[in-house]
């Protein structure tokens, strides 16, 4: 079995029942220390194959360094294809012919592993925040957050809704939103340029805001994602 | 010259053939930017995505092997551009071309593949494993006619030996291989298609096929690394083509006029053409290709 | 569409005949007689195409309705066959053997409605909401706003009455 | 062959991945090659897919729930947002449900400029079809040009109603207003470049050796599947069923438009493509007939009360219409108060990417998956709501 298999199997995987849990923990508590996550909606065996370090928040390079290092990532913004709302239909004129974001060095990437702006487009559903924690853990560091439409930032017209969430900013980081509902392509754009100046001023520390912040960010999570059934931080 | 200045020099030579590579590359995202009627990227812009992968503060490893994967595929690039004499006749940059290396070559263009394959597979990403399985597949089925050509040229020149190879094409372009042998050229020319991963051979790393082939699992430095090797690899097999089958070069500006061109090939090729299915590029590749490339052996033997 | 709806009242029970449009119409029918008419109305009389199947919640009456939508692609026309099941209890018969889809229907009902069709490939699994707790949603006791604002975080914002905000904007002086 | 496959019992296929034979691979929602945002979960043995299941609800903001909470011109703003690359089909359909409890007729203009909305929306909509067909099998040229030309489409749109994405066009009663000035030379000059465009489309995608090998013979539907499995639209006129929703039941002004039936008979992947192809023309023709015959006077609309405290008598009733991807319909129920019972969304893309996608995917190669999919043209967001 390859990794995303128990991956995706763990998704489906049923807590084991109470009793066995307790009767092994013993054995692993050598290993836990504050530094080590506890992945306790795992299985025992799941637990043996994920990752549990916690995130730790890096320390930007020396000064002229780090400058040339913002530069050259506020050029080369890589962007995750992860439609995640309506939002992802004006995805498509950004990166085609009519606005053309690759002028402005930024490209859709297929995995995250590479990618290193995550646009969140529009409403998040709980089953779509899932898959958005996963994905925005996975990414390498810098990581920049784009927000675009209204639902990402108060829940637009779904306020009332029972399956979206409301603020996208308590569960990951946000850098940059773009209001609107449909924003066009130019405010997306618009978006990426603050985005760029804010990388280039060394403010978008998102991925270190969340390494601090992660039990808040994960609690938040934990809250609305009911059957949370994976590691607590997907490597 | 001893053998330090030697080392040196070719060092040098690999460096310029890396910016060229790369250059090349960034000229090519421009090109078919244009062709699909949009601006496209500078064509700088492999310098900075190099330069923002290793600025990378955090990544990702699954193991030495997947360490080692970029490792071997760099190595596999530069073995590659170390042994094929650049600009016939420079110090600079005529390498370490020696007798039998263009098999040498040929191996080392296995080479980097194998080492990609293994890496990729410990990533343990399914994707990765389809994307090795159906490069692997190909790359097996274009050294075929490749191989017949080379095959070819060795029984015209009677010699394995690139250096020898293109000082037998000097004098008038009339001696090309291009124009004394056009059947291995014309199986060469095809197989490079594949080589090159452009469509319509660029199933390995489709995006929509199975996002993104082997290097699914690879970020930051690694990815630099690779991304790299890409423009060291596409430049020395460049270079090589046009030693082979066009003539070499005999100054600089020859060498990048030349491999430029026959990049253009595959890249017009690639902007106008869907992709295959690994089988139909097996297909595809076993057929008419490897038909003249035998072909080609046969009328030179006779 | 009456004469059909006559000619099916001999062999079945049916209420309520509405002719919505002269190409629409709509009749209930007892549960039993469900899967035999729509069996019938499939083979002999050239309904061959579900349209929808979908269920209404009439809270008031402690009811649900399924309503299994008919076209026929020769007369152009559409039957609605509704079917009144007890709130309580909501089990149907399921009829994914005479529509492949019907299973996505009946496995979307089940989910959002609670009505059970035993039988059906699938219908159990969960299809849309992932890891809900809660009652089934789409019932008319379910209140979205109030589990929507118990639920999430919900971005605190300025709500102003526009008659008080724009007299004190505009007329500070009155 | 037979031993490749899964045993298949009680309608579900059952295999043991600690076999080796098989490897269950996902496929989205974070994958560029599937529509928008669900996910398939594949069980293949070596390149073929042995079992295929699709999982939706990634999109799920539950508007039937929603609906029934708001007043029925507030369901105006959130109809539209249920398919979002096509949104005028679901306004205009909502429009009808309500016009049809209430007994109203429409005004002769506003019908035509209905049409017209209508018609534009399905050329923009095509046109995102064909990007997607021509990446999902690696042409990203096609896929360029095609979004460029949907873009000039979606400019028509925001001269006309304001907005690119959204219109919210069609309100009960009747339309938001006219074509402004001068605004038919802008879509003459757009159709002529959208006709330049399918030529070339022909030329690049339809002639080319690559896309044919791998096209034809892809996902074939036979036509006794048609109504087993609820196909409707291009999809079922690709394998030779003559149905068009705007040809059976005449809807509009679309009885008094000049058109006929596009068909091809093989029903694989090519055919699909080549239907959509004709119609892509057949929409350019009928722009050109409405701009050329519409009325340019007269009322847009009727007066209707205050609009917040309409009360829709109490029925049921259901409307359909053709969109891109075959019959779309709504299902309206009202107890006669200021709020809908019920909203029932009946989207094509459901039937045709859970139950029919499941069924064809089986037996494909994998590289293949997404062209298959592409060629039902399924947006899901019509599918869960």
């Amino acid at each position: 079995m390859t990794d995303i298999d128990k991956i995706h199997d763990s998704l489906e995987a049923k807590p084991e029942p109470a009793d066995t849990e307790t009767n092994n923990n013993t054995e692993r508590e050598w290993r836990k220390d504050e530094k080590t996550l506890t992945n306790s909606e795992l299985s025992l065996e799941e637990q043996d194959w994920f990752c549990d370090a916690r995130p730790q928040p890096v320390k930007p390079a020396w000064g002229p360094i780090e400058k040339f290092y913002n530069w050259a990532r506020s050029h080369s913004l890589w962007i995750l294809a992860f439609g995640t709302g309506c939002g992802a239909i004006e995805l498509r004129p950004l990166v085609t012919a009519r606005y053309d974001i690759s002028r402005l060095g930024m490209q859709p990437r297929p995995t995250p592993r590479q990618a290193s702006v995550f646009m969140i487009g529009g409403y998040v559903s709980i089953k779509t925040l899932k898959r958005i924690v996963r994905s925005y853990e996975q990414m390498q560091g810098p990581k920049f957050v784009v927000a675009v439409c209204s639902c990402a930032i108060n829940g637009g017209m779904y306020w009332d809704s029972y399956n979206t969430i409301k603020r996208i900013d308590h569960y990951i980081p946000v850098d940059v939103y773009v209001t609107g509902c449909m924003p066009r392509p130019e405010a997306v754009i618009a978006g990426f340029t603050k985005l760029k100046e804010l990388i280039m001023a060394g403010k978008a520390e998102g991925q270190n805001l969340y390494a601090e912040k992660f039990d808040w960010y994960k609690a938040n999570q934990k809250q609305v994602i009911k059957d949370w059934n994976m590691p607590d931080y997907n490597w | 010259m001893s053998f330090a200045t030697k080392l040196m020099l070719s060092f040098l030579s690999l460096g310029v053939i890396t910016i060229w590579g790369l250059t090349l590359n960034g000229i090519v995202a421009k090109i078919f930017a244009r062709v699909q009627g949009r601006l496209g990227p500078p064509f700088w812009q492999p310098f900075i995505d190099i330069i923002k992968n290793n600025a990378k503060r955090t990544t990702v490893s699954h193991g030495i092997m997947f360490y080692l994967g970029p490792v071997f595929r760099i190595a596999g690039g530069i073995g590659t551009y170390m042994f094929i004499p650049a600009v016939l006749g420079s110090v600079m940059f005529s390498n370490y071309s020696v007798s039998g290396d263009v098999f040498l070559v040929m191996y080392f263009i296995f080479f980097g593949q194998l080492g990609m394959a293994l890496g990729a597979g410990e990533g343990g990403h399914p994707y990765s494993a389809i994307g090795v399985a159906r490069g692997l597949a190909q790359m097996t089925a274009f050294e075929v006619p490749f191989a017949l050509s080379v095959i070819s040229l060795a029984v015209q020149y009677h010699t394995l030996n690139i250096t020898e190879i293109v000082m037998a094409q000097q004098g008038s372009i009339l001696n090309w291989t291009l124009f004394t042998n056009p059947l291995a050229v014309i199986a060469a020319m095809i197989a490079m298609l594949g080589m090159t991963m452009y469509n319509p051979f660029s199933v390995v790393i489709a995006p929509q096929e199975t996002p993104i082939g082997p290097p699914t699992e690879y970020s930051a430095s690694f990815l630099g690394l690779l991304a790299t090797n890409r423009g060291i690899f596409n430049a020395a097999k460049l270079v090589l083509f046009m030693n082979l089958y066009f003539g070499g070069a005999t100054n600089i500006i020859s060498m990048l006029v030349k491999t430029f061109a026959i990049y253009m090939f595959s890249v017009f090729v690639g902007v106008a053409f869907p992709r295959f299915k690994t089988e139909d590029s097996i297909r595809f590749f076993l057929k008419v290709p490897a038909l003249l490339g035998a072909l080609a052996i046969v009328v030179w033997l006779i | 569409m009456k004469q059909l709806d006559t000619e099916l009242s001999k062999q079945f029970t049916l209420s309520d005949y509405v002719e919505q449009r002269p190409e629409l119409a709509f009749v209930t029918v007892e549960k039993q007689q469900l899967v035999p008419l729509l069996t019938y109305l499939r083979d002999t009389k050239k309904y061959t195409h579900l349209v929808t199947l979908t269920a209404v919640d009439w809270l008031e009456v402690n009811q649900f309705q399924l309503t299994y939508l008919l076209h026929n692609y020769e007369t152009h026309t559409d039957i609605g066959i509704r079917v009144k099941l007890d709130r309580d209890n909501p089990v149907m018969e399921t009829i994914h053997h005479l529509w492949e889809q019907a299973r996505v229907y009946q496995r979307e009902l089940h989910e959002m409605f609670g009505i059970d069709f035993p039988g059906s490939p699938g219908v159990e699994e969960p299809m849309i909401l992932e890891g809900w707790q809660g009652p089934p949603v789409m019932r008319r006791d379910f209140d979205t706003a109030k589990y929507s604002l118990e639920t999430y975080d919900h971005r605190k914002r300025d709500t102003r009455e526009p008659e008080i905000y724009m007299k004190e904007k505009l007329y500070p002086e009155d | 062959m037979s031993d490749k496959y899964p045993p298949i019992v009680n309608g579900k296929s059952v295999y043991d991945l600690e076999s080796g034979k098989y490897l269950k691979m996902w496929q989205g929602p974070q994958h560029p090659g599937v529509t928008g945002n669900m996910s398939l979960e594949l069980i293949i043995s070596g390149d073929q897919i042995v079992d295929c299941k699709t999982h939706v609800g990634y999109l799920h903001r539950g508007f039937e729930k929603l609906m029934e909470r708001r007043r029925y011109i507030n369901c105006f703003p959130i109809v539209c947002r249920i398919c979002v690359p096509e949104p005028d089909t679901n306004e205009y359909l909502f429009a009808a449900a309500m016009e049809d409890l209430m007994g109203i007729e429409v005004p002769e203009r506003a019908k035509w400029l209905r049409t017209l909305n209508m018609e534009l929306s399905r050329l923009a909509s095509f046109l995102m079809w064909i990007g997607g067909q021509s990446g999902a099998f690696g042409h990203g040229t096609v896929a360029q040009w095609a979004l460029a030309h949907r873009d000039f489409v979606l400019d028509l749109f925001e001269e006309w109603t304001g907005a690119r994405i959204y219109h919210m066009y069609t309100t009960p009663g009747g339309v938001r207003g006219g074509t402004p000035e001068g605004w038919d030379n802008h879509v003459e000059r757009v159709l002529q470049g959208v006709e330049k465009f399918l030529t070339e489309v022909n030329h690049v995608m339809f002639n080319n050796a690559v896309f044919k090998s791998r096209a034809v013979g892809l996902g074939i539907i036979a036509p006794d599947m048609i109504d087993r499995f609820g196909v409707v639209g291009p999809v079922a006129r690709g394998s030779g069923i003559v149905r068009d929703t705007r040809k059976d039941n005449p809807y509009l002004i679309y009885d008094q438009l000049d058109f006929n039936i596009e068909t091809e008979t093989a029903g694989d992947v090519y055919a699909r493509a080549m239907v959509r192809w004709k119609e892509m023309h057949q929409a350019i023709s009928l722009i050109r007939q409405i701009i050329k015959r519409m009325p340019r006077t007269g009322p847009l609309h009727i007066t209707l009360p205050n609009v917040l405290h309409l009360k829709v008598p109490a029925g049921e009733t259901y409307v359909r219409a053709e969109s891109t991807r075959g019959e779309y319909g709504y299902y309206m129920v009202s107890d006669g108060t200021i709020y809908p019972r019920k909203i029932t969304v009946r989207g094509p893309s459901y039937s045709h990417a859970m139950a029919l996608l499941e069924h064809l995917a089986v037996g494909v190669n994998i590289a293949d998956t997404h062209g298959l999919m592409l060629s039902l043209h399924t947006y899901p967001p019509e599918i869960e709501r």
